[in-house]
C-alpha cells in the first residue's frame, strides 16, 4: 500500500512524521543514527493527563457519596463495593484476555464501573446480583462494543437497568437508611421517597404520602435508595470537583438539573396536588448521581459544548416524563440510556463551527 | 400481450388451486379447531367450579352488563355447574381492564352464596417472569408461596389488597396486576350477588 | 448432488439463524421457552419441506416473472394449513405462538430456499435441502429457547430445574435477552471453528 | 489595557520561558565548517552560484531563487566551498547544501551599503532590498517575506502586525529581541508599512513579556499609527489567523490567508530582519535562537550565523546533560524532532530544545475516550478526534468536509488529549492525502 503512494509536496515537508500511522504506535527510536534520539510528531510535550488520571479523579469526586453510602448502610455497603469493583476489574481482564486485547485494567476504568455500579444497587444486593451486573457492565456493555472508548451506552446504568428487569423484586428492596452507630442486626426495608411519591398519587391521588419528606433529608442523605444515590449534597459536592478539575464541564449537569428544575417548577404551578415541589424533584432518586457521574460519561456523551446542553435537556426531560407518567418511580437511567442512543446522532448534527466558516471571503476566487 | 396473460393464467390457477385445498383443510380441521376451544373453555370452568356433574360449558346463561363504544351490548356468559340438578356454582370471565400490561381476563367460579369457588387467568399479556406469576393458580388459592388467597372469599371479606387497606396480600414487587385482579374480583362478585342473590 | 453435505450445511455451515440471519422475527419473538422453539421451529420445518417439494416439482411450469408471488401463494397455502392443523390438535402451543405462525409466510428462510434452491434443483435434492435447513433452524430455535428458558425462567420444557430459591433473571425471557443471547451463540459458533481450523 | 484573546480553543501548556528569558542576546562563534542548505523555505530550492573550491565573503549571493516563491542565499561566513552536496536537513531530509569551510577572518563583502535615512526609498525599491536579502518568515513557517508584501491588485490591505506573541513554551528568542532591539522592530514594522501603503501597525506581544510590551510601547509613543496590543497568554496566540482575530477581530476565511482580510503579519525577527537590510545592507545570514531545554547544561539566546551546525551550538552551551532523549528544532509544540546534530541552524530554526530522557512521557496510544478535550483546545474548532479515527481507518475521502486542510498543526489537541494519540500526526497524515487527491 505504502509503494503506491505518490508524495506530495506537503508530505515531503513532514516526511520524518509521515509513515503511515498505526494504531498503539509509540515513539519510537530510529536505528540508523548513531544519536539515537527518539524521534516523534510533534507536539513533544503533553497535558500529563491520562484516562488514569481521569478515572482517578472520577473515583475521587465518587468518595463523599460513598462515605455517606456507607454511613447510613453500614457494612453491607462495603461489601457491594467490593463485589462489584473487584468482580468488574476480574471481568475486564479475563474479557481482554479471552479477546486477545491487551489487558488494561491498570487503566482504572474498570475499577471506575464497578463502583458506579455498586453506587446504583440497593445496598442489600445479594453477591450474586453484584458480579452477574458486573459481567453484564464489563462484559456485554463494554467489551463486547469494543472496549473503552467504543461503548455506546453506559456500562454501569446497561448493568443496572438489565438487573432490574431481571429481579425487580431484589432490585427495589431498600434497606432504610440508619446512621452507623445505630446500627442493630435486623434491616428494615422501606420505599424510596420517589417510590412513596408514585404510590401516593396512585391510591389518593394526590401527595399526600409524601407530606412529611423534608427535603432536607434527601438532601442528606437520610433516604431510602440505591447506596450511593443518597445524598444530593455529597454527590454535587464531587460533581463541583470533577468541574473545577476540569474532568467534566458544566454543561451537561446544569443542563440536566436544569431541565428538570423547570419542568418541576412548571408543573407544580399547575397543579401543587398532583406534581412535588422542585427541591424534591432535585434532591431525590438517582438524579444527582446520573447528572454529574453517568450521563457525563465521556465515551457516552456528545463531544461539543452545544451536544452536551442538548443531551442534558434531553436526560432531563424523559427523566421528568418518566417520573410523572411513566410505570417506573424513577427514570434517571433510562433517560440516560436513551439519551446514550442519541448521542451519535447529536454529534453528526452539532459539529463545531469552525474558524473562517462563518464569514465570506471579502472578494477571493472560490 | 400474450405473455402478461399466459402469467396471469398461471397465477389464477395456483390461486384457484390453494384455495381448493385449503377449503379441504379447513372443511378437516373445523371440527377439531371448535373442540379444543370447548375444552378449553371446559378445563377453565372444571378449575374453578367444585365438582359438577352436568355439561356446564352447555348450560349457560347470557346476561348483558353494559354497553360498549358503538352501543352494543357486551354480554357476560354465566356458565352453571350442577350436581345432581343442585347448582353448585356459577362460572364466568371477568376483564381487569387496568392490567400492569393490558386487559387480564378470568374465569372465577363462584358458590351459590356468594363464595368464590377459584380463580383461573384465561388470558393475559403481562411482563414474563414477574407479571406472569399471577397466572400461577397458587397465587390465588392461598396455597403455595402465594399471598393469602382469594379463594373462599366472599363479599363480606375486605377484598382489596394490602396496600389498598384490604386483606389480600399482593406479590412481593407487583401492585399493579395484583391489584387489578382482585379490583375486578371483587366487581364480579358485587355482579353474582346481583343476578343470582341467594 | 451430494445429499449428505446438501443436508448438514443446514446444521452448521449455513445455519439460518445462527450462521446466515434468516427468519430473525421469529427467532427473537417466540424463543422464550424451549416448546415454543420446537413447536416454532417443526411448523417452520414442516412449511419449508412442503413448499420446497411443490416449488422444485413445479419449478419449470412456473414463469419466471411471476415466480415470487407464485412462491408466496404456495408457502401461504401450506402455512394456512399448518396453522389450522395445530389449532385443531396442539391447541396450547398454537396460543402461544400467537400471530407468529402466520408470520411464517414471511419467514425470509423459506422464500429464500425456494428461490435460490428449490426453484432450481430437482425434487430429492429440494426436500433434503429443506429437511437441512428446517432441522437446522429447529435446532437453533430450541438451543436459544432452553437456554432462555432455563435462565429466565429456571424450567426447561416446563419441568422446573432449580430450587425454589432460585431466581431466574427475567431479562432472558424478554426481547433484549433474545439478542444477547443469539450473539453469545454466535460467538460461540465462530469461536468452535476458528478452534477447529 | 484590555487584553485580547482569540475566542475558542487554546490550551495552556506550562511556559517554561524561565530557563532563557532574562539571558541577554550573545554571539555565538563562528562555524568552523557552515552547512547552508539551498532550500531554507517554503517554495523552490535555490540554484548555487558557487563551485567547489571557490571562495566567498560574508553576505556574498551563493543561492539563486527559482520562480516567484523563493528567496536568494547569502554566504554566512567567509571562507572556502568544500562541497555541494546533499547533507542532513532540520526538516528531517537530506536537502542540497553549499558546505563552507571558515577562513576564520569573518571577510564582509564591499557591496554593503549603509542608508541612513531607511524609510526615504520608494516602496518597489524596499520590496526589492528585502528580496535581495532573502528574508523569509522567521517565525518558522519561512515563507518568502517579499511574496507576503505583493498582494494582488484586488486585496486591499490595511494593517501590519508584528507578531510578538512568541507562545511556544520555552522559545525566547523573539522575547529579547525585542527588549534589546525595539528600534529595528519599529523600524522594520514602518518599512513593511511603506512597503504596502497602510495607515495602521500593530505589534502584539503576550501578556507575559511585560518588559517588552513596555519597552515597544515606548518605542511606538511617538508614533500614533502604531499600536502595541498586550494578548492574554494563550497557546496558539501566535498563530497568524488567532492573532489577527484577537488584535482586530477578523477572521480569516476557511482556507484563506490573512490577505483576505487586509492583515499581512510578520513576525518581530523578520521584522527586524527587514530592517537590517534596509538601514544596513545586511543579507539574512545570521538569526536569534534559544538554546533551551532540560538537557541543555547552560541554556541560552545566542546570535546564530545561518550553517552553524546544532553540535557546535550544543557545545558552545555548555553540552548535554544527561541521556538526550529529544532534540528539537523549534519549540516544543510545533517544532520538529532530529535525528542527528549535523542539521544547521536555517533561517527558519527559532529554536533548540533538548530533553532528557526523563523529561519525555512515553504513554502508548489508546483508543478515543470521546473527551471532547481536542475540540475544545482546537483553535480553529475542527475535530481532531474525528479525523483522526477516520484517519487510522483510511477513510479518506470524509477528512476535506470536515475540514482536515484548516489545520494548523499547533498541536493543541495532542497535548492535550488524555488517551495520548498523535492527533497531528495522523491530521497531517490525512492532509497529505487529501492534498494528493486533489493534485491527481
Amino acid at each position: 500500500m505504502e509503494a503506491n503512494r505518490k508524495e506530495t509536496a506537503a508530505q515531503e515537508e513532514t516526511k520524518a512524521a509521515a509513515a503511515p500511522p498505526k494504531k498503539g504506535e509509540k515513539a519510537k527510536k530510529p536505528e540508523t543514527s548513531s544519536d539515537a534520539f527518539i524521534l516523534s510528531a510533534s507536539p513533544h510535550i503533553s497535558s500529563g493527563e491520562s484516562i488514569r488520571s481521569l478515572m482517578n479523579d472520577v473515583i475521587l469526586a465518587l468518595v463523599p457519596g460513598l462515605l455517606v453510602g456507607i454511613y447510613y448502610f453500614g457494612m453491607d455497603a462495603v461489601r457491594v463495593i467490593a463485589i462489584t469493583t473487584a468482580s468488574a476489574v476480574a471481568f475486564e481482564a479475563g474479557t481482554q484476555r479471552l479477546m486477545g486485547r491487551p489487558v488494561a485494567v491498570s487503566d482504572m476504568s474498570a475499577v471506575l464501573t464497578g463502583i458506579l455500579l455498586a453506587m446504583n444497587l440497593p445496598s442489600g444486593s445479594p453477591w450474586w446480583i453484584c458480579v452477574i451486573g458486573s459481567a453484564v457492565a464489563i462484559v456485554v456493555a463494554k467489551q463486547l462494543y469494543g472496549g473503552i472508548g467504543y461503548n455506546i451506552f453506559n456500562p454501569a446504568l446497561v448493568a443496572r437497568v438489565v438487573l432490574l428487569i431481571s429481579w425487580p423484586v431484589q432490585m427495589t428492596t431498600w434497606p432504610e437508611p440508619k446512621p452507623f452507630f445505630q446500627r442493630g442486626v435486623d434491616t428494615v426495608t422501606g420505599a424510596t421517597a420517589l417510590g412513596k411519591m408514585k404510590e401516593s398519587l396512585l391510591l389518593q391521588g394526590d401527595l399526600s404520602g409524601i407530606a412529611d419528606i423534608r427535603w432536607i433529608d434527601p438532601f442528606l442523605g437520610h433516604t431510602g435508595g440505591s447506596l450511593g444515590e443518597i445524598s444530593a449534597v455529597a454527590l454535587a459536592l464531587g460533581g463541583i470537583y470533577l468541574i473545577a478539575r476540569r474532568v467534566i464541564t458544566w454543561h451537561i449537569p446544569v443542563s440536566y438539573l436544569g431541565s428538570v428544575l423547570v419542568m418541576a417548577v412548571i408543573f407544580h404551578q399547575i397543579d401543587p396536588n398532583r406534581y412535588a415541589p422542585p427541591m424534591f424533584h432535585l434532591v431525590t432518586g438517582g438524579l444527582m448521581l446520573g447528572a454529574f457521574y453517568m450521563a457525563t460519561d465521556l465515551v457516552t456523551s456528545p463531544v461539543t459544548y452545544r451536544g452536551m446542553l442538548i443531551f442534558g435537556v434531553g436526560c432531563g426531560i424523559i427523566t421528568m416524563v418518566i417520573r410523572y407518567w411513566g410505570g417506573y418511580p424513577e427514570g434517571v437511567s433510562f433517560a440516560i440510556l436513551l439519551m446514550n442512543a442519541t448521542t451519535p446522532l447529536i454529534d453528526r448534527w452539532v459539529k463545531p463551527k469552525t474558524f473562517g466558516t462563518t464569514v465570506q471571503r471579502a472578494g477571493a476566487a472560490e | 400481450m400474450r405473455d402478461i396473460s399466459r402469467l396471469v393464467v398461471v397465477l389464477a390457477l395456483f390461486c384457484i388451486f390453494a384455495a381448493g385445498i385449503l377449503a379441504q383443510v379447513y372443511d378437516v380441521t373445523k371440527g377439531p379447531i371448535a373442540e379444543a376451544k370447548a375444552e378449553e373453555v371446559r378445563r377453565a370452568i372444571r378449575a374453578v367450579l367444585p365438582q359438577y356433574n352436568n355439561k356446564a360449558d352447555e348450560e349457560f346463561i347470557d346476561r348483558i352488563i353494559g354497553k360498549d363504544k358503538k352501543g352494543n351490548d357486551i354480554v357476560r356468559r354465566v356458565y352453571v355447574g350442577k350436581r345432581e340438578d343442585a347448582v353448585v356454582g356459577r362460572a364466568y370471565v371477568v376483564v381487569a381492564p387496568d392490567g400492569y400490561s393490558g386487559n387480564i381476563e378470568i374465569m372465577m367460579g363462584v358458590s351459590p352464596e356468594g363464595r368464590i369457588t377459584g380463580i383461573e387467568i384465561v388470558s393475559h399479556a403481562e411482563t414474563p417472569g414477574l407479571g406472569a406469576k399471577i397466572v400461577k393458580e397458587e397465587t390465588w388459592s392461598g396455597k403455595g408461596d402465594g399471598p393469602g388467597g382469594l379463594v373462599g372469599k366472599t363479599l363480606a371479606n375486605n377484598l382489596k389488597v394490602k396496600k389498598d387497606g384490604g386483606e389480600i396480600d399482593q406479590i412481593t414487587g407487583a401492585t399493579i396486576s395484583p391489584r387489578a385482579i382482585v379490583n375486578a374480583v371483587r366487581q364480579g362478585l358485587e355482579f353474582h350477588g346481583k343476578e343470582f342473590p341467594g | 448432488m451430494n445429499f449428505v453435505k446438501e443436508f448438514t450445511k443446514g446444521l452448521w455451515k449455513e445455519n439460518p439463524i445462527l450462521r446466515l440471519l434468516l427468519g430473525m422475527c421469529p427467532t427473537l419473538a417466540v424463543t422464550t421457552s424451549a416448546i415454543n422453539g420446537l413447536g416454532m421451529g417443526l411448523a417452520t420445518l414442516a412449511v419449508l419441506i412442503c413448499s420446497n417439494l411443490v416449488v422444485s416439482q413445479l419449478r419449470k411450469m412456473i414463469p419466471k416473472k411471476v415466480r415470487i408471488p407464485a412462491f408466496i401463494v404456495v408457502i401461504a397455502s401450506f402455512v394456512t394449513m399448518v396453522d389450522l392443523t395445530m389449532n385443531a390438535f396442539a391447541h396450547d402451543l398454537h396460543k402461544s405462538l400467537g400471530l407468529f405462525i402466520p408470520l411464517i409466510v414471511v419467514n425470509c428462510l423459506i422464500l429464500g430456499r425456494a428461490e435460490a434452491f428449490a426453484s432450481k434443483k430437482p425434487l430429492l435434492g429440494s426436500f433434503v435441502d429443506g429437511l437441512g435447513m428446517g432441522i437446522g433452524f429447529t435446532l437453533a430455535l430450541v438451543v436459544l429457547g432452553s437456554i432462555r428458558e432455563v435462565l429466565g425462567n429456571g424450567t426447561i420444557f416446563d419441568v422446573a430445574l432449580f430450587g425454589k430459591g432460585f431466581l431466574p433473571m427475567i431479562v432472558m425471557i424478554l426481547p433484549p435477552g433474545a439478542f444477547i443471547m443469539l450473539g453469545f451463540l454466535m460467538a460461540g459458533m465462530n469461536r468452535i471453528d476458528k478452534g477447529i481450523s | 489595557m484590555k487584553t485580547l484573546t482569540f475566542p475558542a480553543g487554546g490550551v495552556h501548556p506550562p511556559e517554561s520561558k524561565h530557563y532563557t528569558e532574562q539571558k541577554p542576546i550573545e554571539a555565538a562563534p563562528l562555524p568552523r565548517r557552515a552547512i547552508v542548505p539551498l532550500q531554507q523555505h517554503i517554495g523552490a530550492p535555490c540554484d548555487p552560484l558557487v563551485k567547489v573550491k571557490e571562495t566567498v565573503c560574508v553576505g556574498q549571493r551563493i543561492g539563486e531563487p527559482k520562480g516567484f516563491v523563493s528567496a536568494p542565499i547569502h554566504a554566512p561566513i567567509s571562507g572556502t566551498i568544500s562541497a555541494i552536496a546533499d547533507r542532513p536537513h532540520p526538516l528531517g531530509r537530506e536537502i542540497r547544501s553549499i558546505v563552507i569551510d571558515s577562513d576564520g577572518e569573518d571577510r564582509w563583502c564591499d557591496a554593503i551599503t549603509e542608508t541612513a535615512d531607511f524609510l526615504s526609498p520608494s516602496p518597489a525599491d524596499l520590496k526589492a532590498k528585502i528580496l535581495e536579502a532573502g528574508i523569509v518568515g522567521m517565525g518558522g513557517a519561512t515563507f518568502p517575506t517579499h511574496v507576503k508584501l505583493s498582494p494582488p491588485e484586488e486585496k486591499k490591505i490595511d494593517t501590519a502586525i508584528v507578531n510578538g506573541v512568541e507562545c511556544e513554551p520555552f522559545l525566547t528568542a523573539d522575547h529579547r529581541l525585542m527588549v534589546e532591539k525595539p528600534e529595528e522592530i519599529v523600524g522594520g514594522l514602518e518599512i513593511l508599512m511603506k512597503v504596502l501603503s497602510v495607515k495602521q501597525g500593530a505589534i502584539g506581544i503576550e501578556m507575559n513579556k511585560p518588559d517588552a510590551i513596555e519597552v515597544l510601547t515606548r518605542a511606538t509613543a511617538d508614533k500614533p499609527h502604531v499600536s502595541v496590543y498586550p494578548l492574554e497568554v494563550k497557546y496558539p496566540q501566535g498563530a497568524e489567523k488567532q492573532l489577527i482575530k484577537a488584535i482586530l477581530g477578523r477572521e480569516v476565511p476557511s482556507g484563506g490567508l490573512p490577505m483576505d482580510v487586509g492583515v499581512v503579519v510578520q513576525n518581530v525577527g523578520t521584522a527586524a530582519a527587514v530592517f537590517r537590510a534596509v538601514r544596513h545592507g545586511i543579507p539574512l545570514i545570521e538569526r536569534i535562537t534559544t538554546v533551551t531545554g532540560p538537557g541543555i547544561a547552560t541554556p541560552k539566546n545566542l546570535r546564530v550565523r545561518v550553517g552553524t551546525p546544532f553540535s557546535d551550538i550544543l557545545e558552545f552551551c555548555g553540552g548535554l546533560v544527561g541521556k538526550a532523549g529529544k532534540v528539537i528544532s523549534g519549540g516544543p509544540m510545533m517544532g520538529m524532532a532530529q535525528y542527528s546534530l549535523d542539521v544547521p541552524v536555517i533561517k527558519g530554526t527559532s529554536g533548540i530544545l533538548v530533553f532528557r530522557d526523563q523529561d519525555l512521557r512515553l504513554t502508548d496510544s489508546n483508543p478515543c475516550i470521546r473527551c471532547g478535550k481536542c475540540i475544545t483546545a482546537c483553535p480553529m474548532q475542527i475535530n481532531p478526534s474525528l479525523l483522526g479515527v477516520y484517519v487510522e481507518a483510511g477513510v479518506m475521502d470524509e477528512l476535506e468536509v470536515h475540514h482536515v486542510l484548516d489545520c494548523i498543526e499547533c498541536g493543541s489537541c495532542a497535548f492535550i488529549c488524555p488517551a495520548g494519540r498523535p492527533l497531528v500526526h495522523l491530521v497531517r497524515y490525512g492532509k497529505a492525502e487529501v492534498l494528493a487527491q486533489k493534485k491527481k
